[in-house]
């Protein structure tokens, strides 16, 4: 074997995890198809080991190429197992889906060089500042609302209305929708209690749910509920319920004479 | 510098610097003298006037400056007032679908449906004179209720509209006389 | 319209407006058809470059924008100012050119791409208005899908999106096959 690889990456930054990976390929003069995963794993950890202090989120990606090319290691480096049945699938070489992604990544890493050429000739134009009078620079034409709706008829304007309904059912996140709510809310019974009272002060007679609008997260309601208490605890409000689960009507004993 | 060279230099530079070049400083730049600058304009300014360019070249003293031909005012402004080609997009046509079939509506109200918030679009359609507010909800924090406009009635034409759930028979009948005023309104004017 | 007087009008006015101006735009102040437009441009692009003028007309998609021409940019740069350009680091570079060959695209897709996270170069890009929000996908979330902007074809020279420099068909081939060759010739090498 040659003279041990020392790689003079440390001042270059990287970056990708794949940028460096496609640099150690090329430094190593080995074929993308045939990573010789040992050795650049090696690299690769070694690199990582001298990278300076990155962002969170670069480093991540870097461990997360370690890691990944480790497993290729460990995958490569045990012994195959027999297949039982010689018609079974081929193995696939567990580099594959590394190789697909550092192809990918190459040619776009090979465009954006070829965009840069293309801005080095581009810079030697020079474009100038309008030159228009400044009573037409200034006039400033309205919006035509016909114009702007050309094209969109009532019919069609109520497809996408049924549209925009029927995605808001199916706008279930798989695994978020589990979660339930993760909205952050804040809801201070005290401000809450401030508000219904400002609200009863306005309003002689209402009832407990019209005081939400449509789009209300069960803390609101809960805390809404907590305010209604505290008001009728100190008399400001009275509240009545004729069945049970039914509204609650309220009456308030603040409201301003009309 | 041969001469065509240094007209095209100074063509160049008389397009980007859009505002009046001293001959000295033009010749200061290019390594010629003062006079070869005013000359090559002139040329230049001559070439422009007897081939009807749509540019031309003034003389300022010893300055030149590059203008429109003054024929082409009429089409400059003429584009310049172009309405802004103000574009529709799918975010907006479904938040004006939103307030047309379920108003009046709250921004929160859109947000809910939409997934997303709204505000934007919701302030694009007030711009455009599409939605407007028409009233304040009854409940805490009272929020803005937005309906559509006249405009978007107009836009629509008068006989569909009685396939918009919120409106009444009422506002419909005066929605039609208003147009139809306005309309002979109109052809008077005219 | 004549097309010499189309050709003047539209000088004047591509000199005056300083932007890009949209082929149907000046077709509609004008009178006449967009071909029309663009087959005047086309041919006014043609005479400055076969008269070797100092300005330029470049086309971007269906708008054209006057510039000055590239040789004499040592010339003018010692008089007028180019305005300060970003610049582009490798990061930006191929974020940019994943958006520019695969748009529309996801901040999803282009971090997958590149191994890493880069909603900041995204962000950037926005920021230098070389590519902007183009639509939404349909998708959980509805992220939001970017595209090159007009800026990007000034910046990059590039006159309509499918004429993006591409690798050649050779180079592709002969890159896979150099890989190819490569590995077979080695022995597996754990």
């Amino acid at each position: 074997m040659e003279e041990k690889k020392t790689l003079d990456v440390k001042l270059e930054a990287f970056s990708g995890p794949l940028e460096l990976l496609l640099h150690l390929i090329e430094k190593n003069k080995v074929s993308i198809y045939d990573i010789p995963i040992v050795e650049i794993t090696d690299q690769y950890l070694d690199y990582i080991d001298r990278m300076e202090e990155t962002d969170l989120d670069t480093m991540s990606a870097f461990l997360v190429m370690a890691s990944t090319l480790l497993s290729i290691k460990a995958k490569m480096l045990l012994p195959e197992k027999k297949p039982e049945d010689e018609e079974e699938e081929e193995q696939t070489d567990p580099r594959q889906e590394l190789i697909d992604a550092l192809l990918e990544y190459k040619m776009y890493h090979e465009l954006a060089g070829e965009l840069k050429e293309r801005e080095d000739e581009a810079g030697l134009v020079l474009f100038k500042e309008p030159t228009i009078p400044p009573e037409v620079k200034n006039y400033e034409a309205p919006v035509d609302p016909a114009e702007l709706l050309d094209g969109v008829t009532l019919s069609k304007l109520n497809a996408i209305f049924n549209e925009v309904l029927k995605r808001q059912r199916e706008r279930v996140d798989p695994i978020r929708s589990k979660f339930g709510s993760i909205k952050r809310e804040k809801i201070s019974l005290e401000e809450k209690t401030g508000e219904l009272l400002s609200f009863a002060k306005g309003h002689r007679h209402f009832s407990f749910r019209n005081l939400f609008e449509g789009d209300t997260s069960k803390t609101e309601v809960i805390v809404t509920f907590l305010a209604v208490l505290e008001l009728m605890k100190t008399g400001k409000i009275h509240a009545r319920q004729e069945e049970i689960f039914g509204d609650i009507e309220m009456e308030s004993q603040v409201a301003y004479a009309v | 510098m041969q001469s065509n060279e240094l007209k095209k230099e100074l063509e160049g530079i008389y397009f980007a610097i859009g505002r009046s070049l001293d001959a000295k400083t033009a010749a200061e730049a290019f390594g010629v003298t003062k006079e070869e600058v005013i000359k090559a304009s002139e040329e230049l300014a001559e070439e422009y006037e007897s081939a009807d360019r749509g540019i031309r070249l003034v003389r300022l003293e010893d300055s030149f400056q590059m203008c429109t031909a003054r024929e082409i005012y009429g089409s400059l402004i003429k584009i310049a007032k172009q309405p802004k080609k103000a574009v529709l997009t799918n975010t907006l046509l479904e938040t004006l679908s939103i307030v047309a079939y379920r108003q009046p509506v709250t921004k929160a109200a859109i947000a809910k449906i939409r997934g997303v918030n709204s505000d934007h679009s919701v302030n694009k359609l007030v711009e455009y004179d599409l939605i407007e507010e028409v009233g304040r909800m009854d409940a805490p924090g009272r929020p803005i209720l937005f309906g559509t406009t006249e405009e978007f009635l107009r836009v629509f034409g008068i006989e569909s509209l009685s396939s918009l759930p919120s409106l009444s028979d009422e506002q419909i009948a005066e929605f039609k006389e208003e147009a139809v005023e306005e309309a002979e309104n109109e052809t008077v004017d005219v």
